[in-house]
Protein backbone atom coordinates (compact mmCIF):
# COMPACT_ATOMS: atom_id res chain seq x y z
CA UNK A 1 0.00 0.00 0.00
CA UNK A 2 1.43 3.54 -0.62
CA UNK A 3 0.17 4.83 2.46
CA UNK A 4 1.80 4.07 5.91
CA UNK A 5 -0.23 4.58 8.84
CA UNK A 6 1.17 4.80 12.64
CA UNK A 7 -0.71 5.42 15.42
CA UNK A 8 0.28 6.63 18.91
CA UNK A 9 -1.20 7.83 22.32
CA UNK A 10 0.52 10.85 23.54
CA UNK A 11 -1.94 11.71 26.80
CA UNK A 12 -5.09 12.15 25.95
CA UNK A 13 -4.07 12.75 22.29
CA UNK A 14 -4.06 9.88 19.37
CA UNK A 15 -1.19 11.08 16.91
CA UNK A 16 -1.73 9.29 13.58
CA UNK A 17 1.49 9.68 11.57
CA UNK A 18 0.35 9.41 8.08
CA UNK A 19 3.41 8.87 5.07
CA UNK A 20 3.09 8.03 1.42
CA UNK A 21 0.17 9.02 -1.02
CA UNK A 22 -3.65 9.22 0.08
CA UNK A 23 -5.38 8.61 -3.05
CA UNK A 24 -8.49 6.70 -3.96
CA UNK A 25 -8.21 3.64 -3.27
CA UNK A 26 -6.47 1.78 -0.17
CA UNK A 27 -4.99 4.87 0.80
CA UNK A 28 -8.09 6.64 1.32
CA UNK A 29 -10.10 3.98 2.63
CA UNK A 30 -7.32 2.82 5.33
CA UNK A 31 -7.72 6.35 6.15
CA UNK A 32 -10.98 6.75 6.89
CA UNK A 33 -11.47 3.50 8.80
CA UNK A 34 -8.66 4.35 10.89
CA UNK A 35 -10.47 7.90 11.63
CA UNK A 36 -13.52 5.48 12.63
CA UNK A 37 -12.08 3.15 14.47
CA UNK A 38 -11.01 5.69 16.53
CA UNK A 39 -13.79 7.60 17.32
CA UNK A 40 -16.01 4.27 18.04
CA UNK A 41 -13.06 3.27 20.46
CA UNK A 42 -13.78 6.52 22.33
CA UNK A 43 -10.98 8.64 20.93
CA UNK A 44 -11.67 12.41 21.01
CA UNK A 45 -8.85 14.48 20.31
CA UNK A 46 -7.25 13.23 17.09
CA UNK A 47 -3.81 15.14 15.58
CA UNK A 48 -2.86 14.05 12.17
CA UNK A 49 0.25 14.46 10.89
CA UNK A 50 0.79 14.67 7.00
CA UNK A 51 4.56 15.66 7.56
CA UNK A 52 5.58 12.72 5.33
CA UNK A 53 2.32 12.85 2.77
CA UNK A 54 4.01 13.46 -0.44
CA UNK A 55 0.73 13.28 -2.14
CA UNK A 56 -3.45 13.25 -1.88
CA UNK A 57 -6.15 13.29 -4.31
CA UNK A 58 -9.06 14.78 -4.29
CA UNK A 59 -11.10 11.58 -2.80
CA UNK A 60 -8.03 12.09 -0.29
CA UNK A 61 -8.90 15.57 0.51
CA UNK A 62 -12.42 14.22 1.09
CA UNK A 63 -11.63 12.03 3.42
CA UNK A 64 -9.73 14.34 5.60
CA UNK A 65 -13.15 16.22 5.59
CA UNK A 66 -15.03 13.40 6.73
CA UNK A 67 -12.49 12.49 9.38
CA UNK A 68 -13.05 15.98 10.58
CA UNK A 69 -16.63 15.60 10.29
CA UNK A 70 -17.30 12.43 11.82
CA UNK A 71 -14.96 13.56 14.65
CA UNK A 72 -16.94 16.65 15.38
CA UNK A 73 -19.96 15.14 15.30
CA UNK A 74 -18.66 12.53 18.39
CA UNK A 75 -17.91 15.83 20.24
CA UNK A 76 -14.21 15.68 19.32
CA UNK A 77 -11.97 17.39 17.57
CA UNK A 78 -9.46 16.68 14.13
CA UNK A 79 -6.65 18.94 13.83
CA UNK A 80 -3.67 18.57 11.18
CA UNK A 81 0.06 18.90 11.57
CA UNK A 82 3.22 19.21 9.57
CA UNK A 83 1.51 20.03 6.10
CA UNK A 84 4.17 19.74 3.18
CA UNK A 85 3.51 22.88 0.83
CA UNK A 86 1.39 20.77 -1.96
CA UNK A 87 -1.00 19.76 0.85
CA UNK A 88 -1.13 23.27 1.95
CA UNK A 89 -1.33 24.19 -1.60
CA UNK A 90 -4.34 22.30 -1.78
CA UNK A 91 -6.36 22.93 1.22
CA UNK A 92 -5.41 26.72 -0.13
CA UNK A 93 -7.48 26.04 -3.60
CA UNK A 94 -10.24 24.03 -1.90
CA UNK A 95 -10.49 26.60 0.70
CA UNK A 96 -10.31 23.88 3.33
CA UNK A 97 -7.53 25.76 4.72
CA UNK A 98 -9.98 28.09 6.92
CA UNK A 99 -11.72 24.90 7.80
CA UNK A 100 -9.27 22.90 9.77
CA UNK A 101 -6.66 23.65 12.54
CA UNK A 102 -3.72 23.53 11.30
CA UNK A 103 0.09 23.21 13.58
CA UNK A 104 3.39 23.10 12.42
CA UNK A 105 4.38 22.22 15.87
CA UNK A 106 3.94 18.88 17.38
CA UNK A 107 4.13 20.52 21.03
CA UNK A 108 2.28 23.60 20.35
CA UNK A 109 -0.40 21.39 18.74
CA UNK A 110 -1.04 18.43 21.45
CA UNK A 111 -1.58 21.72 23.75
CA UNK A 112 -4.28 22.92 21.94
CA UNK A 113 -6.43 20.19 22.01
CA UNK B 1 -4.41 -41.63 18.49
CA UNK B 2 -4.15 -38.59 20.56
CA UNK B 3 -7.13 -38.13 23.24
CA UNK B 4 -8.59 -34.61 23.34
CA UNK B 5 -6.43 -33.04 25.77
CA UNK B 6 -3.38 -33.97 23.85
CA UNK B 7 -1.03 -30.97 22.70
CA UNK B 8 -2.75 -29.72 19.64
CA UNK B 9 -0.67 -29.46 16.71
CA UNK B 10 0.94 -26.18 15.31
CA UNK B 11 0.54 -26.39 11.67
CA UNK B 12 0.54 -22.63 10.70
CA UNK B 13 2.09 -19.50 13.06
CA UNK B 14 2.91 -16.20 11.28
CA UNK B 15 2.97 -12.49 12.06
CA UNK B 16 1.21 -10.48 9.24
CA UNK B 17 1.48 -6.76 8.42
CA UNK B 18 -1.94 -5.01 8.95
CA UNK B 19 -2.57 -4.68 5.30
CA UNK B 20 -5.50 -5.80 3.01
CA UNK B 21 -2.77 -8.40 1.66
CA UNK B 22 -2.79 -9.75 4.67
CA UNK B 23 -6.09 -10.56 5.05
CA UNK B 24 -6.37 -12.30 1.21
CA UNK B 25 -3.37 -14.23 2.64
CA UNK B 26 -4.84 -15.31 5.96
CA UNK B 27 -8.03 -16.49 4.03
CA UNK B 28 -5.89 -18.28 1.33
CA UNK B 29 -3.38 -20.15 4.35
CA UNK B 30 -6.91 -20.83 6.26
CA UNK B 31 -8.56 -22.42 3.58
CA UNK B 32 -5.80 -24.62 2.13
CA UNK B 33 -5.50 -26.06 5.92
CA UNK B 34 -8.47 -26.46 5.36
CA UNK B 35 -8.11 -28.45 2.50
CA UNK B 36 -5.76 -30.38 3.76
CA UNK B 37 -7.32 -31.57 6.76
CA UNK B 38 -10.19 -32.70 4.63
CA UNK B 39 -13.11 -30.67 5.21
CA UNK B 40 -15.69 -30.77 2.53
CA UNK B 41 -15.92 -27.47 0.15
CA UNK B 42 -18.77 -25.78 2.33
CA UNK B 43 -16.83 -25.66 5.37
CA UNK B 44 -13.86 -24.68 3.69
CA UNK B 45 -15.64 -21.90 2.54
CA UNK B 46 -16.78 -20.83 6.34
CA UNK B 47 -13.54 -21.14 7.53
CA UNK B 48 -11.77 -19.19 5.28
CA UNK B 49 -14.81 -16.77 5.46
CA UNK B 50 -14.50 -16.25 9.38
CA UNK B 51 -10.67 -15.81 9.21
CA UNK B 52 -10.86 -12.92 6.54
CA UNK B 53 -13.28 -11.36 9.03
CA UNK B 54 -11.41 -11.78 12.24
CA UNK B 55 -8.61 -10.52 10.33
CA UNK B 56 -9.87 -7.49 8.96
CA UNK B 57 -11.11 -6.23 12.46
CA UNK B 58 -7.78 -7.05 13.38
CA UNK B 59 -6.38 -5.25 10.47
CA UNK B 60 -9.06 -2.52 10.67
CA UNK B 61 -10.03 -1.89 14.02
CA UNK B 62 -7.15 -3.34 16.13
CA UNK B 63 -4.02 -2.43 14.39
CA UNK B 64 -5.90 0.69 12.49
CA UNK B 65 -3.50 -0.68 9.31
CA UNK B 66 -0.41 0.60 11.61
CA UNK B 67 2.85 -0.03 9.94
CA UNK B 68 4.04 -0.86 13.16
CA UNK B 69 1.47 -3.69 14.46
CA UNK B 70 1.40 -7.34 13.46
CA UNK B 71 -1.40 -9.68 13.19
CA UNK B 72 -0.49 -12.90 14.66
CA UNK B 73 -2.18 -15.90 13.41
CA UNK B 74 -2.05 -19.66 14.47
CA UNK B 75 -4.07 -22.45 12.95
CA UNK B 76 -3.47 -25.73 15.02
CA UNK B 77 -5.01 -29.08 14.95
CA UNK B 78 -6.04 -31.76 17.84
CA UNK B 79 -7.89 -34.62 17.30
CA UNK B 80 -11.33 -32.85 17.49
CA UNK B 81 -11.05 -29.62 15.82
CA UNK B 82 -9.17 -26.83 14.37
CA UNK B 83 -8.22 -23.86 15.89
CA UNK B 84 -7.67 -20.94 14.60
CA UNK B 85 -6.42 -17.89 16.60
CA UNK B 86 -6.07 -14.10 15.46
CA UNK B 87 -4.36 -11.27 17.96
CA UNK B 88 -3.69 -7.80 17.47
CA UNK B 89 -1.73 -4.90 19.15
CA UNK B 90 -5.11 -2.89 19.32
CA UNK B 91 -6.32 -1.93 22.59
CA UNK B 92 -9.18 -4.79 22.75
CA UNK B 93 -13.20 -4.41 22.96
CA UNK B 94 -16.00 -5.68 24.80
CA UNK B 95 -18.20 -8.03 22.68
CA UNK B 96 -21.14 -7.66 24.64
CA UNK B 97 -20.85 -3.49 24.07
CA UNK B 98 -20.95 -3.53 20.21
CA UNK B 99 -24.28 -2.96 18.55
CA UNK B 100 -26.60 -6.02 17.46
CA UNK B 101 -26.92 -6.29 14.26
CA UNK B 102 -30.20 -8.19 14.12
CA UNK B 103 -31.78 -5.51 15.84
CA UNK B 104 -34.57 -3.83 14.37
CA UNK B 105 -33.01 -0.19 14.08
CA UNK B 106 -29.86 -1.50 13.03
CA UNK B 107 -30.60 -3.46 10.07
CA UNK B 108 -30.09 -0.89 7.62
CA UNK B 109 -26.47 -0.30 9.54
CA UNK B 110 -23.47 -0.14 7.07
CA UNK B 111 -21.12 -2.05 9.41
CA UNK B 112 -21.20 -4.20 12.48
CA UNK B 113 -22.05 -8.09 10.94
CA UNK B 114 -18.38 -9.55 10.80
CA UNK B 115 -18.63 -11.42 14.43
CA UNK B 116 -22.47 -12.48 13.83
CA UNK B 117 -21.23 -14.26 10.45
CA UNK B 118 -17.85 -15.61 12.31
CA UNK B 119 -20.50 -16.69 14.68
CA UNK B 120 -22.93 -18.44 11.88
CA UNK B 121 -19.67 -20.04 10.01
CA UNK B 122 -17.64 -21.67 13.46
CA UNK B 123 -18.57 -24.06 15.95
CA UNK B 124 -16.85 -22.08 18.78
CA UNK B 125 -15.97 -18.24 19.34
CA UNK B 126 -13.62 -17.07 22.37
CA UNK B 127 -12.99 -13.27 22.51
CA UNK B 128 -10.37 -12.81 25.29
CA UNK B 129 -7.03 -10.29 25.00
CA UNK B 130 -3.64 -11.15 23.73
CA UNK B 131 -0.47 -10.39 26.06
CA UNK B 132 -0.14 -6.79 25.23
CA UNK B 133 -4.12 -6.19 25.80
CA UNK B 134 -4.98 -6.37 21.88
CA UNK B 135 -8.11 -8.99 20.59
CA UNK B 136 -7.67 -12.25 20.73
CA UNK B 137 -10.60 -14.49 19.01
CA UNK B 138 -10.33 -18.01 19.12
CA UNK B 139 -12.33 -20.00 16.14
CA UNK B 140 -13.16 -24.00 15.94
CA UNK B 141 -14.53 -25.89 13.87
CA UNK B 142 -15.05 -29.72 14.63
CA UNK B 143 -12.80 -31.99 11.94
CA UNK B 144 -14.69 -33.67 9.27
CA UNK B 145 -15.49 -37.35 10.32
CA UNK B 146 -13.31 -39.87 9.37
CA UNK B 147 -14.18 -41.06 6.18
CA UNK C 1 -9.86 -6.57 -9.09
CA UNK C 2 -11.84 -9.23 -8.07
CA UNK C 3 -14.78 -7.79 -8.95
CA UNK C 4 -16.41 -6.87 -12.03
CA UNK C 5 -19.16 -4.73 -12.41
CA UNK C 6 -20.64 -4.13 -15.95
CA UNK C 7 -23.84 -1.46 -16.34
CA UNK C 8 -26.46 -1.71 -18.62
CA UNK C 9 -29.71 -0.01 -19.21
CA UNK C 10 -32.85 -1.75 -20.24
CA UNK C 11 -35.86 1.05 -20.32
CA UNK C 12 -35.80 2.68 -17.29
CA UNK C 13 -33.94 0.36 -15.22
CA UNK C 14 -29.79 0.34 -14.86
CA UNK C 15 -29.21 -3.21 -14.31
CA UNK C 16 -25.44 -3.53 -12.65
CA UNK C 17 -24.17 -7.05 -13.48
CA UNK C 18 -21.40 -7.91 -10.65
CA UNK C 19 -19.24 -11.18 -10.97
CA UNK C 20 -16.37 -12.07 -8.87
CA UNK C 21 -16.32 -11.20 -4.64
CA UNK C 22 -17.33 -8.05 -2.83
CA UNK C 23 -14.68 -7.62 -0.46
CA UNK C 24 -13.41 -4.47 1.24
CA UNK C 25 -10.65 -2.93 -0.85
CA UNK C 26 -11.52 -2.07 -4.36
CA UNK C 27 -14.00 -4.11 -4.50
CA UNK C 28 -16.72 -2.57 -2.01
CA UNK C 29 -15.41 0.81 -3.08
CA UNK C 30 -16.11 0.01 -6.63
CA UNK C 31 -19.68 -1.24 -5.80
CA UNK C 32 -20.32 1.66 -3.57
CA UNK C 33 -18.84 4.25 -6.13
CA UNK C 34 -21.16 3.16 -8.71
CA UNK C 35 -24.12 2.91 -6.85
CA UNK C 36 -23.53 6.72 -6.13
CA UNK C 37 -22.73 7.56 -9.21
CA UNK C 38 -25.84 6.21 -10.63
CA UNK C 39 -28.06 8.02 -8.31
CA UNK C 40 -25.88 11.09 -9.27
CA UNK C 41 -26.94 10.67 -12.63
CA UNK C 42 -30.52 10.59 -12.04
CA UNK C 43 -31.37 6.93 -11.83
CA UNK C 44 -33.63 5.60 -9.94
CA UNK C 45 -34.51 1.91 -11.12
CA UNK C 46 -31.68 0.12 -9.80
CA UNK C 47 -31.56 -3.51 -10.40
CA UNK C 48 -28.18 -5.20 -8.70
CA UNK C 49 -27.60 -8.97 -10.54
CA UNK C 50 -25.76 -11.25 -8.57
CA UNK C 51 -25.88 -14.01 -9.81
CA UNK C 52 -22.01 -14.12 -10.77
CA UNK C 53 -21.01 -13.42 -7.64
CA UNK C 54 -19.21 -16.13 -5.42
CA UNK C 55 -18.33 -14.17 -2.37
CA UNK C 56 -19.58 -11.29 -0.39
CA UNK C 57 -17.69 -10.11 2.80
CA UNK C 58 -19.24 -7.99 5.80
CA UNK C 59 -18.10 -5.16 3.95
CA UNK C 60 -18.89 -6.19 0.79
CA UNK C 61 -22.92 -6.63 2.80
CA UNK C 62 -22.62 -3.30 4.41
CA UNK C 63 -21.65 -1.72 0.57
CA UNK C 64 -25.70 -3.48 0.27
CA UNK C 65 -27.44 -1.90 2.54
CA UNK C 66 -25.61 1.18 2.17
CA UNK C 67 -26.15 1.29 -1.40
CA UNK C 68 -30.41 0.56 -0.99
CA UNK C 69 -30.05 3.35 1.30
CA UNK C 70 -28.52 6.09 -0.88
CA UNK C 71 -30.87 4.81 -3.90
CA UNK C 72 -33.87 4.97 -0.95
CA UNK C 73 -33.18 8.09 0.07
CA UNK C 74 -32.90 9.63 -3.46
CA UNK C 75 -36.87 8.25 -4.16
CA UNK C 76 -35.90 5.20 -6.25
CA UNK C 77 -35.44 1.33 -5.61
CA UNK C 78 -32.22 -0.90 -5.46
CA UNK C 79 -33.10 -4.51 -5.65
CA UNK C 80 -31.44 -8.20 -6.17
CA UNK C 81 -31.59 -10.25 -8.68
CA UNK C 82 -30.14 -14.23 -8.88
CA UNK C 83 -29.01 -14.90 -5.37
CA UNK C 84 -26.26 -17.89 -5.57
CA UNK C 85 -26.75 -20.17 -1.96
CA UNK C 86 -23.84 -18.29 -0.46
CA UNK C 87 -25.21 -14.75 -1.16
CA UNK C 88 -28.62 -16.15 0.32
CA UNK C 89 -27.57 -17.95 2.88
CA UNK C 90 -25.58 -15.00 4.23
CA UNK C 91 -28.95 -12.38 3.76
CA UNK C 92 -30.38 -15.01 6.06
CA UNK C 93 -27.64 -14.90 8.60
CA UNK C 94 -27.92 -10.89 8.91
CA UNK C 95 -31.68 -11.07 8.96
CA UNK C 96 -31.21 -8.58 5.08
CA UNK C 97 -33.37 -11.19 3.39
CA UNK C 98 -36.38 -9.37 4.39
CA UNK C 99 -34.62 -5.98 3.46
CA UNK C 100 -33.97 -6.59 0.04
CA UNK C 101 -36.59 -7.17 -2.74
CA UNK C 102 -35.32 -10.47 -4.36
CA UNK C 103 -35.74 -11.80 -7.97
CA UNK C 104 -34.65 -15.04 -9.54
CA UNK C 105 -36.10 -14.20 -13.01
CA UNK C 106 -34.59 -10.79 -14.63
CA UNK C 107 -38.19 -10.15 -16.68
CA UNK C 108 -40.21 -10.34 -13.91
CA UNK C 109 -37.65 -8.10 -11.75
CA UNK C 110 -37.71 -5.52 -14.14
CA UNK C 111 -41.58 -5.58 -14.63
CA UNK C 112 -41.70 -4.93 -11.10
CA UNK C 113 -40.32 -1.13 -10.74
CA UNK D 1 9.87 25.27 -36.19
CA UNK D 2 6.30 24.33 -35.90
CA UNK D 3 3.97 27.49 -36.12
CA UNK D 4 0.53 27.36 -33.72
CA UNK D 5 -1.82 25.76 -36.17
CA UNK D 6 1.12 23.22 -37.44
CA UNK D 7 -0.60 19.42 -36.87
CA UNK D 8 -0.24 18.19 -33.31
CA UNK D 9 2.29 15.43 -32.60
CA UNK D 10 0.78 12.51 -30.72
CA UNK D 11 2.84 11.10 -28.08
CA UNK D 12 0.30 8.64 -26.34
CA UNK D 13 -2.42 7.45 -27.49
CA UNK D 14 -3.73 3.95 -25.10
CA UNK D 15 -7.60 2.46 -23.84
CA UNK D 16 -7.26 1.62 -20.57
CA UNK D 17 -9.87 -0.14 -18.19
CA UNK D 18 -11.77 0.89 -16.37
CA UNK D 19 -10.20 0.12 -13.09
CA UNK D 20 -8.04 1.84 -10.95
CA UNK D 21 -4.66 0.22 -11.88
CA UNK D 22 -5.88 2.40 -15.02
CA UNK D 23 -5.28 5.52 -12.84
CA UNK D 24 -1.84 5.06 -11.50
CA UNK D 25 -0.90 4.30 -15.17
CA UNK D 26 -1.95 7.37 -16.55
CA UNK D 27 -0.96 9.80 -13.62
CA UNK D 28 2.83 7.99 -14.38
CA UNK D 29 2.26 8.32 -18.33
CA UNK D 30 1.82 12.07 -18.12
CA UNK D 31 4.49 12.60 -15.56
CA UNK D 32 7.17 10.93 -17.49
CA UNK D 33 5.97 12.78 -20.83
CA UNK D 34 5.89 15.96 -19.40
CA UNK D 35 9.37 15.01 -17.68
CA UNK D 36 10.53 14.81 -21.36
CA UNK D 37 8.95 17.69 -22.68
CA UNK D 38 10.95 19.80 -20.11
CA UNK D 39 8.41 20.80 -17.60
CA UNK D 40 10.04 21.31 -14.16
CA UNK D 41 8.86 19.04 -11.02
CA UNK D 42 6.19 20.95 -9.85
CA UNK D 43 4.55 21.50 -13.35
CA UNK D 44 5.30 17.42 -13.71
CA UNK D 45 3.04 16.68 -10.59
CA UNK D 46 0.34 19.38 -11.57
CA UNK D 47 0.08 17.61 -15.13
CA UNK D 48 0.20 14.12 -13.04
CA UNK D 49 -2.00 15.05 -10.54
CA UNK D 50 -5.08 16.30 -13.50
CA UNK D 51 -4.74 13.32 -15.41
CA UNK D 52 -4.89 11.22 -12.52
CA UNK D 53 -8.63 13.50 -11.37
CA UNK D 54 -9.31 13.23 -15.02
CA UNK D 55 -9.30 9.31 -15.20
CA UNK D 56 -10.54 8.95 -11.91
CA UNK D 57 -13.81 10.65 -13.33
CA UNK D 58 -13.92 8.80 -15.95
CA UNK D 59 -13.42 5.51 -14.43
CA UNK D 60 -15.97 6.16 -11.70
CA UNK D 61 -18.29 8.74 -12.79
CA UNK D 62 -18.33 7.70 -16.55
CA UNK D 63 -17.54 4.31 -16.85
CA UNK D 64 -18.71 2.96 -13.86
CA UNK D 65 -15.98 1.04 -13.48
CA UNK D 66 -17.76 -1.75 -16.41
CA UNK D 67 -15.89 -4.33 -17.51
CA UNK D 68 -17.18 -3.65 -20.81
CA UNK D 69 -16.14 0.13 -21.15
CA UNK D 70 -12.17 1.88 -22.19
CA UNK D 71 -10.95 4.90 -21.20
CA UNK D 72 -9.09 6.64 -23.79
CA UNK D 73 -6.19 8.54 -22.96
CA UNK D 74 -4.24 10.89 -25.47
CA UNK D 75 -1.32 13.32 -24.91
CA UNK D 76 0.04 15.88 -27.63
CA UNK D 77 2.06 18.28 -28.04
CA UNK D 78 1.88 21.50 -30.47
CA UNK D 79 4.63 23.98 -30.36
CA UNK D 80 2.88 25.88 -27.76
CA UNK D 81 1.37 23.35 -25.26
CA UNK D 82 1.16 19.57 -24.32
CA UNK D 83 -2.61 18.62 -24.25
CA UNK D 84 -4.33 15.91 -22.72
CA UNK D 85 -7.43 14.39 -23.59
CA UNK D 86 -9.74 11.74 -21.74
CA UNK D 87 -12.51 10.41 -23.19
CA UNK D 88 -14.86 7.98 -21.25
CA UNK D 89 -17.99 5.84 -22.69
CA UNK D 90 -20.34 7.38 -19.43
CA UNK D 91 -23.64 9.58 -20.22
CA UNK D 92 -21.58 12.77 -20.07
CA UNK D 93 -22.55 15.88 -17.82
CA UNK D 94 -23.13 19.61 -17.38
CA UNK D 95 -20.23 20.98 -15.70
CA UNK D 96 -22.65 24.09 -14.81
CA UNK D 97 -24.96 22.22 -13.03
CA UNK D 98 -22.22 20.47 -10.59
CA UNK D 99 -22.11 21.93 -7.05
CA UNK D 100 -19.85 24.44 -6.17
CA UNK D 101 -17.31 23.10 -4.19
CA UNK D 102 -16.23 26.78 -2.85
CA UNK D 103 -19.62 27.43 -2.03
CA UNK D 104 -19.52 27.72 1.92
CA UNK D 105 -22.72 25.42 2.31
CA UNK D 106 -20.02 22.69 0.04
CA UNK D 107 -16.43 22.90 2.02
CA UNK D 108 -17.67 20.61 3.98
CA UNK D 109 -18.60 17.63 1.54
CA UNK D 110 -16.47 14.89 1.04
CA UNK D 111 -16.79 15.22 -2.64
CA UNK D 112 -16.51 17.54 -5.70
CA UNK D 113 -13.41 19.24 -5.71
CA UNK D 114 -11.57 16.88 -8.58
CA UNK D 115 -12.33 19.22 -11.73
CA UNK D 116 -11.33 22.43 -9.41
CA UNK D 117 -8.29 21.20 -9.07
CA UNK D 118 -8.12 20.23 -12.74
CA UNK D 119 -8.69 23.91 -13.71
CA UNK D 120 -6.29 24.93 -11.04
CA UNK D 121 -3.43 23.15 -12.12
CA UNK D 122 -3.81 23.22 -15.72
CA UNK D 123 -3.99 26.42 -18.20
CA UNK D 124 -7.00 25.89 -20.27
CA UNK D 125 -9.97 23.04 -19.44
CA UNK D 126 -12.47 22.14 -21.69
CA UNK D 127 -15.32 19.85 -21.24
CA UNK D 128 -16.72 18.44 -24.51
CA UNK D 129 -18.88 15.13 -25.12
CA UNK D 130 -16.88 11.97 -26.73
CA UNK D 131 -18.07 10.37 -30.21
CA UNK D 132 -19.81 7.92 -28.35
CA UNK D 133 -22.01 10.87 -25.85
CA UNK D 134 -19.28 10.22 -22.79
CA UNK D 135 -17.26 12.87 -21.70
CA UNK D 136 -14.33 14.14 -23.16
CA UNK D 137 -12.12 16.71 -20.57
CA UNK D 138 -8.98 18.43 -22.87
CA UNK D 139 -6.64 19.79 -20.86
CA UNK D 140 -3.65 21.66 -21.84
CA UNK D 141 -0.28 23.57 -20.10
CA UNK D 142 1.87 25.54 -21.97
CA UNK D 143 5.22 24.05 -22.64
CA UNK D 144 8.22 25.08 -20.43
CA UNK D 145 9.89 28.64 -22.27
CA UNK D 146 12.98 26.78 -24.26
CA UNK D 147 16.28 27.18 -22.08
N1 LIG E 1 -9.99 -6.72 16.78
C1 LIG E 1 -10.78 -5.73 17.22
N2 LIG E 1 -10.27 -4.69 17.93
C2 LIG E 1 -11.05 -3.68 18.35
N3 LIG E 1 -12.38 -3.63 18.14
C3 LIG E 1 -12.96 -4.63 17.45
C4 LIG E 1 -12.20 -5.73 16.96
N4 LIG E 1 -13.04 -6.58 16.32
C5 LIG E 1 -14.26 -6.03 16.41
N5 LIG E 1 -14.24 -4.86 17.08
C6 LIG E 1 -15.38 -3.98 17.40
O1 LIG E 1 -16.58 -4.73 17.23
C7 LIG E 1 -17.41 -4.12 16.25
C8 LIG E 1 -18.19 -5.16 15.47
O2 LIG E 1 -17.31 -5.92 14.68
P1 LIG E 1 -17.89 -6.71 13.44
O3 LIG E 1 -19.07 -7.48 13.88
O4 LIG E 1 -16.78 -7.49 12.82
O5 LIG E 1 -18.43 -5.61 12.42
P2 LIG E 1 -17.64 -4.40 11.67
O6 LIG E 1 -16.20 -4.77 11.63
O7 LIG E 1 -18.30 -4.36 10.34
O8 LIG E 1 -17.93 -3.16 12.49
C9 LIG E 1 -16.47 -3.26 15.41
O9 LIG E 1 -17.14 -2.18 14.81
C10 LIG E 1 -15.45 -2.81 16.44
O10 LIG E 1 -15.92 -1.68 17.14
N1 LIG F 1 -16.44 11.78 -16.65
C1 LIG F 1 -17.58 12.09 -15.99
N2 LIG F 1 -18.76 11.50 -16.31
C2 LIG F 1 -19.89 11.79 -15.65
N3 LIG F 1 -19.96 12.69 -14.64
C3 LIG F 1 -18.82 13.31 -14.27
C4 LIG F 1 -17.59 13.05 -14.91
N4 LIG F 1 -16.64 13.83 -14.33
C5 LIG F 1 -17.26 14.53 -13.37
N5 LIG F 1 -18.59 14.24 -13.32
C6 LIG F 1 -19.59 14.82 -12.42
O1 LIG F 1 -19.07 16.00 -11.88
C7 LIG F 1 -19.02 15.91 -10.45
C8 LIG F 1 -17.82 16.68 -9.92
O2 LIG F 1 -16.63 16.03 -10.28
P1 LIG F 1 -15.31 16.32 -9.46
O3 LIG F 1 -15.15 17.80 -9.32
O4 LIG F 1 -14.18 15.61 -10.12
O5 LIG F 1 -15.57 15.78 -8.01
P2 LIG F 1 -15.91 14.28 -7.50
O6 LIG F 1 -15.42 13.36 -8.56
O7 LIG F 1 -15.18 14.18 -6.22
O8 LIG F 1 -17.39 14.25 -7.29
C9 LIG F 1 -19.01 14.43 -10.15
O9 LIG F 1 -19.53 14.15 -8.88
C10 LIG F 1 -19.89 13.88 -11.27
O10 LIG F 1 -21.25 13.99 -10.92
Amino acid sequence: MSLNLTTRQVGDVTVVDAAGRITLGEGSSAFRDTIKSLVNQGHKKILVNLGEVTYIDSSGIGELVSGYTTVSNAGGKLKLLNLTKRVHDLLQITKLYTVFEVFDDEAKALASF
Amino acid sequence: MPNSESTPEILHDQHLESTLASVDASEEIAKSVAARLGFDEEEIYHIGYAVREAVVNAVVHGNLYSANKRVHLVLERSAQWLQVTVEDEGQGFEEASQADPLAEENLLSQSGRGILIIRAFMDEVTFGRSPGGGTRIIMRKSLPAAP
